[in-house]
């Protein structure tokens, strides 16, 4: 019988600023078109033994290809040793764990977690506990954090090629802190308030970096077959539908089990049956044959019905191996004929000779990978068999999960003796217990004392995630009214008008010469429309006479002449002007001068 | 406490939690425990409390036969340890380095392996900053009895002094029966990402080819598509921790692997019929770094009672002014001085300025683009093995390739 | 004989040929006479007779007054001679080469000259070899004062220790109203191919540019199409002949002049509202170049007395054990051990070998990847401008680019 | 009157071997692909004047790109200071000077002679005099030899771009005697006979290098006007022409000169006229106006008539003059109409208004150059009015010789001070009179004695300057009668058969393993053959069976299989070997197999 669902969360949220061991921004601009080739061993782990994730990677035998950008350096590249740690991200890590009820180690001492699958040019991930054995509270009780950890994001895969993939380094180093919760979350709703709990302290203290995947999930996911890791859970409504995928195919793999004990999968052998596709009506097939690859068919032992019913989806199980070596899928015989597949399913059957019970499958795929895929299927349908669950897993959009590798044993992690063990003092703790993460309202509070502006417009910009913004615009402009503006206001309608979003980083050299020209808002917000929207360059619009404004006597002058056209009024003179001039103007200045012109 | 042997499964309580760990290793006062989840936790003594020792774990350190030879392929290569990076393996509990000594686990991670019979002597693994001309003897010699019996040797070395010991071995064998390769890493080989591997793959079929030289073979790129084979009297690390931190300087590399196939320049000396050694090395030489802040006190000090003294001079081979009678004494005696530049690429050409025409006149001797560190290293062969009278015309004859005959054009940036 | 002068026109029989020539000098009991054909010919003043002093023609040496100003156009940049190939002329008869004492010549082959209007100091002129840092005290001082009136300053300087005078007036100006630009050149101005055209070209538009920096302007390349600006801590003369000599180490130049323009990186430091000049120096300061050859008495004999050593050590900053008591020696009385890295390229990491540790644990203090010869010139200066107590901290923190933030991935060869 | 006809020579040879200051050879097999670019400043000469052949290269303003070649290094590129002098050159040009009668200098001292049309990337040409004060007999009386100097060749131009030369470093720094003899010669055919005299020294002492251009000829004419350097005549024929060509050329232009005195050159003023000729039928112009050119015209003061007739060739002079500024040449009223100028030609007139006695002229050009062809074009007109002619001319094929800059001044020369001065001491002098240039006769006996080949073959590979070859043929086959039957016999068919020449370069690496492998005649000539004209790499060719000889058993059995086909004999029995198989085999042997078989 399955036991009782337990679910961990595992939250990592990338940190903005400058990445973790290097000085380089955690934000790229561009690639510098440079790329390095490697390859990585799996090495022993400290028991001397291989890690099962490992072992599964060197299988695969990849190298790697990675897309240098400017937000590397040697670090990166795996070409000098860390510089140090980041300062700010270890007081923040330490600030998260104080939040989360969580004790803090007295000394931090960072490990190498081996992980072989090239989205580490090292071959490991440097990581550190932080804090450990905290708690939140929820609706339904307590939910433990078994840790708080500081570690390294990997690189970004841009795409997988034939046996090379292609990762960019510009997400290595950024500063990722990983937060554990116990198994203490008892259903998917639970997770996702879980998730939002964590996740609002995060986005309150406004540390994630601005970016779509800045915080991503995995989920852990038991019901008595061992653990199940779904890694990668972008958004918290796939948490549940995750969840609940995971729960159902689990449930079936354990009544399907007993029937498949003692089967001799050793008769799941594929053998070369592309001479029968010569003219098939599959599309898939014949445009896969035309690009050089063959087709290949076996019995699937007593899996006849066990493939795709409505109960049973052992097809999938298959299918996931398939795809993990660059085929497309499998197609079986409870959904053949079908797929352009027709008339050679007899053939097939006359062939591969499938006795009682005995499913079949055809898959595309080359000489150099049958073989690894055969080895692959059968030891996943061995471990299906004795219900050997604990695997890595990836989640689809769809919230149905898919294998990924095995679970990674303890045997990938010993110490990174690169980086001196760092002493959590006083000075640090203080540090950090100041800059913990505030509740809403304390922050709301906060905003309002600082910088003078409403409640309604301080809440927005504390959920919305732009306290950060707030912050350095302020410093820029010396105007804090005018920054809210600008981030309530100014920059959504801009943003509109161009079709597209507009980074702080983008913003920032307007905004300093703003402050040192101490622009209004008029100009500003002229010289914004000019430089996103016109696309004039900062040298060109600093020379523009577009951000000149009228004043004084010009302005009197325009207004008079204005007068000779049409009497003007308190009412008409602003329209009146911006009609005739795109330069900026103080309409409270216009409206001034109407009134003593006008008498 | 003290009671506790490390590889003991500990309990503890600390900071209100009970916690359970293999003990690693105690040191200033800090508890080193290795958690169920893998990770280390450092805990300062005096803050656990309630330690249960449930069961000691038999420690997983490596013990290893100490191997003589691994049988393989008919390509006989003799394999020898100094130490270095490259000759140790990694204790995964406390990160600890240790020296390699079987070698057979590098079958899972030397694609080539099999194709080589290894003819093993692992020597007490040094760290290369520690080494002496005395050290740079015994490997000699230890090369010279292996490559009787070997068709060429490599030598796994740290690469800190690496280019040092390959100029030494250069010099001291006046002749060689086959290649002497020298093999670093600048990434431990408990990375997946460390760049032994392939320079062992590569240094085992440099190994292996047709010619007689004493080198070292270390990553070409950034990438880890190829291995560079770098003559010994003109290679030097250039960079502190790149993968190609070991450069040509001012010309190719003479070996390249890549793609599985050796490729040697023309350039490459023939092997000879037998190795013959010559170890003698007179250590009383000085290498002295010119610079605007060295006076005539420091540069004596530093030259008193050498036979040589090498100076990287600035430019094309000049010392300033002041330094003229210190060194006027040092050839009035009958020891020598020579000159190199301390830019390192180009050569010295003391006929250009009068600088340099002057120290000509005091005795100095050019060594136009002879290397500051093979220059210091030839001299202390030079004087050793050659009569004196023959030292200036040695040290200016072209004895392994320590002289560029050509430096060609490349662009810098 | 030796009643002729120099500069007359002699006929004279040699090798049974009449011929006619100048005198240009005598030497070694040659005659160096200049024919009339071009060419000159050394003749032995024995093997001629039948001499006949014709005529005495005008000594063709170079007489100009000493220039004050050169007056051109608005842009004001001071032009300081301290020396060095760049700021000399040849004497076309003998070869040698002489001081600038009027840069209006350049007019002619300087084709941005008119743009500026020089404020003209050439002080004495030194081979650079022979500066010491009392000269870089006067190159300051006069600096300091041709700011307050010039935009900026072009100093010409011999290339040979080009770049130690760039570390100590980088060090020496906490601030600065202008660019400081030295410039040199490899091939000397007589040669129509002299790159001292283009550099002087270039360093005037870097030194009428808008920022607060002291650096080298040399080519960028073999070409004549780009001159670059290196950062004065982070430049190093890499090559003793070509006009790419100068390279800035491990990061791009912060300036570059092509098709008549000036680019500078963002990374350039602004200028100030003045020019703050803190001259004094230390200058008991050791350079050491560890190699496996120096011994513990080599290194305290070069390190007696100093108030500061900086080792270039092996690899991330290493050296031989032999060293520890030598080096405890020093930091135990309070003077100081700084790690740099022989390799150049890349930093010292001290916490990746056990050698380093130890070393840090014995006080050495670990420099990163600032340049050896650029911290012995900052020790120099800190020593004498800050509290003893600041000494380890001021040599960490990047005063004037000293430290590069980030090393890039770029493809050495 | 024009006075005497008075002619000198300076023959310029290559030495072949290794450059002068360098250790690269003086020969290149290829381009390495890398460039570089420069320019050159006129420098003030000793006296702080401008040498007139320096100012005129600077108003033409290029730039120079030099194309790096393998047999270049940094002094090529002017970026490392001279290795010293090539002690072989050296002794061979001491040797050269003994064997013309020179005096030897005692001590050697390079000079840097100032050219900046690029051809020297330095900016000057590094020259010694070595021997001074020598003759040598000819039919007409000695020929003195004012000097011989040892200096190294300048870059070979590739092509004239605009604005750009473009150059190959592969010449530069070869080693190039200079012979200069005294203005003895008296006539075109003492010229040539003078010329043959000194090449046929060099050329039998086989120091030239191997390639066409390896001797070439400088022409100083003169006949009262001043002298004239008539530059780089390659054939000896080309001499005579050269000559009458410039005899002519200077007597008519002594004629023409009082006609032209007191002339107004002023006149000569460029005005577009491109208007003209937008509808011109002159396809040239037009194709030229079409690439953006302009056309210029400009009256030719009192030139009417002496532009072309039958007497007077003015036209040339200034054409010679447009040609330098990469225009074509020009069109002028002596020719027009004329090319399909001819509806233009009033409206010209009209245009330019020539006066009486003037004529007018056209040119393709540029804004940016016309005003200098103008001014070359006036001060030209200047000096050939005052019969002041001296300067520098190129030849073309057929003999007529064109204006190419001013003669160079003393001004140019000064000390190459990083050259430490040689002593030409008595082991040199012992050494070179040692090496002294034989005659014929001297070396033909010398080569029957050394190589026991015969007299007429000794004859044939003297006089083809191949005694170079033989030695070192010889030494690598260590068979002289070989090494002679491949240079008579073998390398001209192989050459034949390849439809190409085959250097020594190329032979080596096969003689060098035919004489490691003791290969006999049919084996190379087999090896050669699959080489040179199969193309089989050495490496393949090594491995080859088909350079394994048959011989011994296995010759023995193929004899006794070919006789039960058809009876063999003596006679028979080597081509049908041959017909049998491609391998070697010794014919010598096959006979006596044969008779042993046949009995």
């Amino acid at each position: 019988m399955p036991k009782k669902v337990m679910v961990g969360l595992e939250i990592h949220i990338q940190l903005g600023g400058r990445k973790l061991f290097c000085n380089c921004s955690t934000e790229s601009s561009s690639e510098t078109g440079n790329t390095i080739d490697r390859k990585l061993i799996a090495t022993t782990g400290e028991s001397g033994k291989y890690d099962p994730a490992a072992v599964y990677e060197k299988s695969r035998a990849r190298s790697f290809r990675y897309s240098v950008t400017d937000n590397s350096c040697l670090l990166e590249a795996d070409e000098e040793p860390p510089h140090g740690i980041n300062q700010n991200a270890l007081r923040k890590a330490v600030s998260m764990s104080l939040a989360l009820n969580c004790k803090v180690v007295d000394r931090v001492a960072y490990m190498r977690k081996i992980v072989i699958d090239g989205s580490n040019t090292s071959g490991f991930q440097r990581t550190a506990i932080i804090g450990f054995n905290g708690y939140v509270e929820t609706s339904k009780g307590k939910v433990g954090i078994s840790s708080i950890c500081l570690e390294e994001d990997s690189c970004r895969k841009i795409e997988e090629l034939d046996g090379m993939v292609l990762y960019s380094l510009d997400r290595l180093g950024v500063p990722l802190m990983e937060i554990a919760t116990d198994p203490d979350i008892v259903d998917g709703e639970h997770a996702v308030e879980t998730a939002e709990i964590i996740g609002k302290k995060l986005l309150l203290a406004g540390w994630a970096r601005k970016a779509p995947d800045a915080i991503r999930q995995d989920v852990n996911f038991s019901m008595g077959f061992g653990r199940v890791e779904i890694k990668g859970v972008p958004k918290l409504s796939t948490i549940k539908s995750a969840i609940s995928y995971e729960k159902e195919r689990q449930t079936w793999l354990g009544e399907l089990s007993p029937a498949l004990k003692g089967t001799d999968w050793g008769r799941l052998k594929f053998q070369d049956v592309t001479k029968l596709f010569v003219n098939t009506r599959s599309n898939v097939i014949a445009q896969n044959m035309k690009s050089g690859f063959k087709v290949y068919g076996t019995v699937l032992p007593g899996l006849a019905g066990c493939l795709k019913s409505d109960k049973y989806r052992m097809g999938r199980e298959l299918a996931d191996v398939a795809k993990l070596f660059g085929s497309g899928g499998i197609m079986h015989s409870d959904e053949l004929p079908g797929y352009g597949v027709e008339g050679e399913v007899p053939k097939l059957i006359e062939l591969l000779k499938p006795g009682n019970g005995d499913g079949f499958t055809i898959i595309v795929s080359t000489p150099k990978v049958i073989g690894l895929i055969e080895d692959s299927m059968k030891s996943r349908l061995r471990k299906l068999e004795s219900l050997d669950l604990p695997e890595t897993r990836v989640v689809s959009d769809d919230g149905s999960t898919h294998f990924l590798r095995p679970l990674p044993g303890g045997e990938r992690m010993y110490p990174e003796t690169d980086i001196p063990s760092i002493v959590v003092d006083n000075s640090l703790l203080e540090a950090a217990r100041k800059d913990m993460p505030k509740t809403e309202e304390e922050l709301v509070r906060g905003i309002i004392s600082a910088y003078g502006i409403s409640r309604q417009d301080a809440t927005v910009i504390i959920t919305s995630g732009k306290v950060e913004s707030l912050r350095r615009y302020d410093e820029m402009l010396q105007n804090s009214r005018l920054a809210a503006r600008l981030i309530l206001q100014a920059i959504p309608e801009l943003e509109k008008k161009a079709g597209q979003s507009i980074s702080d980083q983008e913003i920032y050299p307007l905004l300093e010469e703003a402050g040192r020209r101490k622009w209004d808002r008029q100009i500003l917000e002229k010289a914004m429309d000019l430089h996103f929207i016109e696309k004039m360059s900062m040298g060109d619009l600093l020379k523009s006479s577009h951000l000149k404004p009228i004043e004084g006597e010009e302005l009197k002058r325009m207004i008079m002449e204005l007068n000779k056209e049409e009497a003007v009024s308190q009412k008409n003179i602003v329209p009146m002007i911006r009609s005739r001039t795109s330069r900026p103007f103080n309409p409270t200045e216009a409206i001034a001068l109407v009134k003593a012109i006008t008498g | 406490m003290n009671k506790i042997t490390t590889g003991t499964l500990l309990e503890f309580t600390y900071k209100d939690t009970r916690l359970k760990g293999v003990l690693v290793s105690i040191s200033e006062g800090n508890l080193n425990i290795k958690l169920q989840n893998g990770y280390n936790l450092l805990v300062p003594e005096k803050s656990i409390s309630e330690i249960k020792a449930t069961e000691s774990v038999t420690k997983n350190s490596i013990t290893e036969e100490k191997a003589l030879a691994l049988e393989g392929g008919p390509k006989r290569v003799a394999f020898i340890g100094t130490g270095g990076t490259i000759a140790s393996r990694v204790d995964y509990i406390t990160g600890a380095v240790k020296p390699v000594l079987n070698p057979s686990f590098l079958k899972e991670s030397v694609s080539n392996l099999s194709k080589f019979t290894l003819d093993i002597n692992l020597l007490e693994a040094v760290l290369s900053e520690n080494i002496t001309p005395e050290d740079w003897k015994l490997f000699a010699r230890t090369t010279r009895d292996k490559l009787a019996r070997n068709h060429g040797a490599v030598i796994l070395h740290g690469t800190d002094t690496m280019s040092y010991t390959a100029s030494a071995l250069s010099f001291m064998f006046e002749s060689l029966s086959g290649p002497v390769v020298l093999i670093g890493s600048q990434r431990s080989s408990d990375r997946p990402s460390s760049d032994a591997f392939l320079n062992l793959e590569a240094g085992l079929e440099f190994a292996s080819s047709n010619f007689g030289e004493v080198g070292i073979a270390m990553h070409g790129n950034s990438s880890d598509n190829s291995v560079v084979f770098h003559r010994g009297v003109r290679a030097r690390k250039m960079h502190s921790s790149r993968r190609d931190a070991f450069w040509s300087m001012g010309c190719e590399p003479i070996g390249k692997y890549e793609n599985g196939k050796v490729a040697l320049s023309t350039d490459a000396r023939a092997q000879s019929d037998e190795t013959v050694l010559s170890e003698k090395l007179e250590t009383s030489v000085a290498l002295v770094y010119f610079h605007p802040g060295l006076n005539a006190e420091d540069f004596a000090a530093m030259t008193a009672g050498k036979r040589a003294t090498v100076i990287m001079g600035t430019g094309l081979g000049h010392t300033g002014s002041r330094l003229y009678p210190a060194i006027k004494e040092i050839t009035g005696r009958g020891d020598h001085v020579l000159m190199t530049t301390q830019c390192l690429f180009g050569g010295v050409n003391m006929n250009v300025y009068s600088t340099g025409r002057e120290l000509l006149g005091i005795g100095v001797i050019p060594l136009s683009n002879m290397l500051p560190e093979v220059a210091m290293i030839k001299a202390m062969h030079v004087l050793a093995n050659y009569p004196e009278e023959d030292f200036r015309k040695t040290m200016l004859t072209n004895l392994r390739g320590e002289f560029l005959d050509r430096e060609f054009l490349w662009e810098v940036h």
